[in-house]
């Protein structure tokens, strides 16, 4: 099976005020793809938009896979407007994946807004073994709390303006969290995915505490596979693809 | 039907390549297509040296087109010949090398090493890039100067030797002509036109580097037409390309009298793009009754 | 907030105007749009004496973009004078005329019969023309010919004089310099890239001048970045233009280092356009709390 | 009221293999449009395609006004994929209208395939008086074949293929009409639309009968207000707009 192929629109529905979860059947022999893996796709047939938007895998369901994306530019909103039905050219799943953490090790998974959406799927595979860091500007940026509260063994929220958790960013959360005598340290390692300044915040946190870090980068995407090199972040080993190297990338190789 | 077409000493199968630097080093693309459909494949531009590139953002999308400013990211070309090339041997394909320098004893350099190569079949220079002796200027955009360093790279090298011309210049057919009497055994045009974006929010350049190339199905006009003028002005084989996205566009370059064609950008919306615009190609041929695909370049040049 | 601003001695209420050949003589626009409200009126190019202009085919749509071969069709200076300005002065907007000729002369005769009327506050010189005493150089692209014909001009009148600058040259801040020595008050950039497109069936050029300018979105990216090299190259006003659709394109091009914005392409897919983005440009000098326009001009240079 | 505003669609329904039926309600107080007039429709809200598409008026009936529209490219197929409900930004109605015939004056009325939409409210509004000659390639192409029959005194029908009515051009049945004695000439005004070989014919027949033609052109447009001189043809009097001065002309006045 190849990894560009039509998608059909099962349903596309909005979870919150500018966040919609879109359901796609995939070709029967599709790769699944793993946590922290993504697709892209193609919201137009014109040229305009040309490219193709990247997008977390969230779920696979029955019904076929989830992604959960937030209305941002032009390309998602002309997404918004798709229905039941509707065919997309896909291209996935694609880059790498979070790794296994070592049997001894807690997974502690931070997400900071639409992030939640890329760690999602490891909070459901660590169901009641993880610890969830969950930040977001307001109460109603908060995507799937429920859903994280239940599959979470501990779930902290944070918002910017304190609607709802603490008030501040969710790094200093787990900055406080790690700081606490009773933490698991070192026995746990760290999945997060968010804003680029988020990441940054918890690479520092991660490596002041020694505690290993996978954090999720994104970049302006062309190819989706290794080709054009447009995706790059900087790393210890010079520039590496998002798209192929990545997304997920040690917190410690990442210059920041 | 005849679509075999030569591009100076290199007779290629079929007039359908890829673009230098939008299908990687090749194996990127071939989970998705079968390599030995394409006429020729045409690498990402290497360096003697690898380059790391320009920082991000390297990538920002505009009206039908994108702006890049990869920076010539490569890893150069003794990595290239260990690496990918053995993976492109196993292809019945032809590879061609798309290569620059900063100086011209870099691009000297470049040739000669890639000529004692088995497995490289041709050579693609590209000249849109900075020429770090002369500051500023840009290798193509001066007569003089690209005619020096073809010059030099034609004694350097008796690969087939195609000079991709750059499309930021008042005359084009002048560039052609320059680049032909230096030694060039093809064309090919455009490179990317240079073009800018800047974030309204942050008031500044979106790109890293500020400006960037742009391609895709926004310029593909300005690059029909200096296809056409170059035409007119040269006798050498050219190698059109500019925003093809499906068959048509493509026989539209053929037209205006490009001998071949390369794919670019929309390998990035459609990975099966060259091989689904050669078939179209060879559909249209069948419908239109023409049965060498010779008697299709330039024909828009007839009254 | 002061959103006036001046362009040479000219003083326009706000930076937004209509690019030349996309507006009519303004009248058609008039049912749509208050005409009060723009910055500027800019006019059809005119000639001395009317021009018949291209045969049909004279469009095209591209991705993007369109490209347009209407020849500099025109009623002629006599006409306007007597049919169209009577018209605009009933308007508390500036009217600057775009004009051109085939000659030096022609160029001078034109700017002197223009600057003797009153209701005309500024001319723009459209210096991408066919010059027919030299066969097919084009003025606008080569130094000597446009330092020649702009200082000739500048001599035959005392109103703001704006010169239109050709992107289909090497080096727009060496032409933007060579305008400005010559005597420009102010410049514009961008006019359309040359440009073609083919009919694969009839394989022939769609248009029938076989080639045309490309406008709209598509060429943002090129105009962008070529107003950025002349603010960089120049110390004189620019009108910035170029796929300029909204208010967020305008506000990019003043950012690179447009003084005002001209509306084109735009106008014919919503004639409402020119005020939506002098609207747009308002709203978004109040959220980003910019009380003189002045103070966005050239901002994105700033590092 | 304004002549560019939104239209919403009210229903846009297949009639025939790639003919659509489209009707739109538009905004209390838009002009009327009279016969041969025509509207431009935005088809996307992205920048490609980018020009608005110019349809001539069908019909005007209680729900909106009528387009009926041939998928010819990629604006018709775009917006053959339109739903009830869709919105669209419309301009019109554009040019001027077909004049109407002396009292004396019988209509005879010409289509050449698509070319029944912009005659049809001439159908209309002389009904059981106009004789009336419809071509087409063949009779799958033949649009409202039923109602132009009741609405004219006499239908004459033509396919390229004699699939439906007599074999050949409609240009060719005009003239026989013509060339009978018992043709009503002079006492004939012709009005005609189709595609331009079919009008430059009817043109010279008119002509070599002494009889006054109206042709309605097409060309390539832009603005469709006669401010970009993109459309224009060839007339007597130099270059003139085919969106403003046009689209009907009189024959003689075309240089063809
Ligand atoms: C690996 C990866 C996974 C992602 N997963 C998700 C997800 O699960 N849910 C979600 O809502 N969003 C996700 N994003 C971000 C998503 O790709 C962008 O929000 C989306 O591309 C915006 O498109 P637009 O047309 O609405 O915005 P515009 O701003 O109009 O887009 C303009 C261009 O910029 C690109 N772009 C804009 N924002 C981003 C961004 N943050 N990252 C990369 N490219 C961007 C677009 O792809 C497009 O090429 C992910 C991005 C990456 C790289
Ligand atoms: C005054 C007038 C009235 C018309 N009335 C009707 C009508 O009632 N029903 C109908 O089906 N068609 C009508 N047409 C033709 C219709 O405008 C075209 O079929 C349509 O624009 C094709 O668009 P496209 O994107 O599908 O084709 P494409 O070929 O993809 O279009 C590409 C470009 O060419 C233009 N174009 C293509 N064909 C024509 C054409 N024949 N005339 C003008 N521009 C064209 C398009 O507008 C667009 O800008 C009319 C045209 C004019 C000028
Ligand atoms: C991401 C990217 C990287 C490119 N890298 C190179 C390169 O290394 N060398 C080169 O000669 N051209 C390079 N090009 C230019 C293309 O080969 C091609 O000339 C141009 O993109 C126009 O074709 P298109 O519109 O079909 O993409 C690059 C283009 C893109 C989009
Ligand atoms: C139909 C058309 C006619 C034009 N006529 C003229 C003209 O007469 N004189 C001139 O200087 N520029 C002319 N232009 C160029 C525009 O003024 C403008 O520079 C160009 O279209 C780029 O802006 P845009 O992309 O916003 O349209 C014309 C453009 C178009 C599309
Ligand atoms: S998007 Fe092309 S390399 Fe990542
Ligand atoms: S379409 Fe612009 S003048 Fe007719």
């Amino acid at each position: 099976m190849s990894r560009f192929f039509n998608a059909t629109i099962q349903e596309n529905v909005p979870v919150h005020a500018n966040h919609n979860l879109l359901t796609l059947s995939i070709p029967e022999g599709a790769p699944a793809p793993l946590p922290g893996q993504f697709f892209m796709l193609q919201v137009s047939r014109g040229s305009d938009p040309l490219l193709k938007r990247a997008f977390s895998i969230f779920r696979t369901t029955q019904q076929g896979v989830q992604l959960l994306y937030r209305i941002r530019g032009r390309g998602t909103e002309i997404l918004r407007t798709m229905k039941e039905g509707a065919v997309l050219e896909m291209l996935g799943p694609l880059g790498n994946c979070y790794p296994n953490p070592p049997r001894d090790k807690m997974p502690l998974i931070l997400a900071g807004g639409i992030g939640i959406a890329s760690v999602f799927p490891l909070i459901e595979k660590f169901a009641g073994r993880s610890i969830v860091f969950y930040g977001a500007r307001t109460k109603d940026d908060l995507l799937m709390k429920d859903k994280a509260e239940k599959l979470s063994k501990k779930l902290f929220i944070s918002t910017d303006d304190g609607s709802a958790g603490s008030r501040g960013t969710i790094a200093a959360v787990l900055s406080s969290f790690l700081a606490d005598p009773h933490s698991p340290i070192p026995d746990c390692h760290i999945y997060a995915c968010g804003p680029h300044p988020l990441l940054r915040a918890v690479s520092e946190i991660a490596e002041r505490h020694g505690v290993t870090a996978y954090v999720s980068m994104e970049e302006h995407m062309a190819c989706g596979i290794g080709a054009c090199l447009g995706c790059v972040v900087k790393t210890r080993s010079g520039y590496s693809s998002v798209c192929k190297e990545g997304p997920v990338f040690k917190s410690t190789e990442i210059v920041w | 039907m005849d679509i075999a077409v030569r591009i100076g000493s290199l007779e290629l199968k079929n007039p359908v390549m890829t673009a230098s630097g939008t299908f990687g080093y090749g194996e990127e693309y071939a989970e998705f297509m079968d390599l030995n459909k394409l006429g020729a494949v045409v690498v990402k531009g290497l360096s003697l040296t690898p380059k790391e590139g320009n920082p991000p953002p390297r990538i920002v999308e505009t009206a039908s087109g994108m702006l890049n400013a990869i920076g010539l990211q490569n890893i150069g070309i003794e990595r290239f010949i260990q690496e990918k090339i053995p993976f492109l041997r196993t292809y019945d394909t032809k590879v061609i090398v798309n290569f620059f320098g900063d100086s011209v004893a870099e691009y000297v350099a470049a040739a000669e090493r890639l000529s004692c190569e088995e497995g490289i079949h041709g050579l693609e220079m590209n000249i849109s890039c900075p020429n770090k002796q002369k500051g500023w200027c840009i290798f193509g955009t001066d007569p003089r100067v690209a005619a020096e360093v073809v010059s030099a790279v034609r004694k350097a090298t008796r690969l087939p030797l195609i000079v991709k011309l750059s499309p930021n210049v008042t005359d084009i057919a002048l560039m052609a002509r320059v680049a032909v009497d230096a030694g060039a055994d093809a064309l090919s045009a455009i490179n990317t036109l240079t073009g800018m974006a800047i974030d309204i929010r942050t008031k500044r350049p979106k790109l890293a580097n500020r400006t960037g190339g742009l391609s895709g199905p926004a310029i593909k006009p300005v690059a029909l037409r200096m296809i056409y003028e170059i035409f007119s002005a040269v006798k050498v084989p050219i190698i059109g390309m500019g925003g093809i996205m499906n068959a048509d566009d493509a026989i539209e370059f053929i037209l205006a009298g490009s001998s071949a064609v390369a794919v670019g950008t929309a390998n990035f919306i459609n990975p099966l793009a060259a091989s689904e615009i050669l078939e179209g190609i060879t559909a249209y041929m069948k419908t239109e009754k023409i049965d060498n695909i010779a008697h299709l370049t330039g024909v828009a040049h007839e009254t």
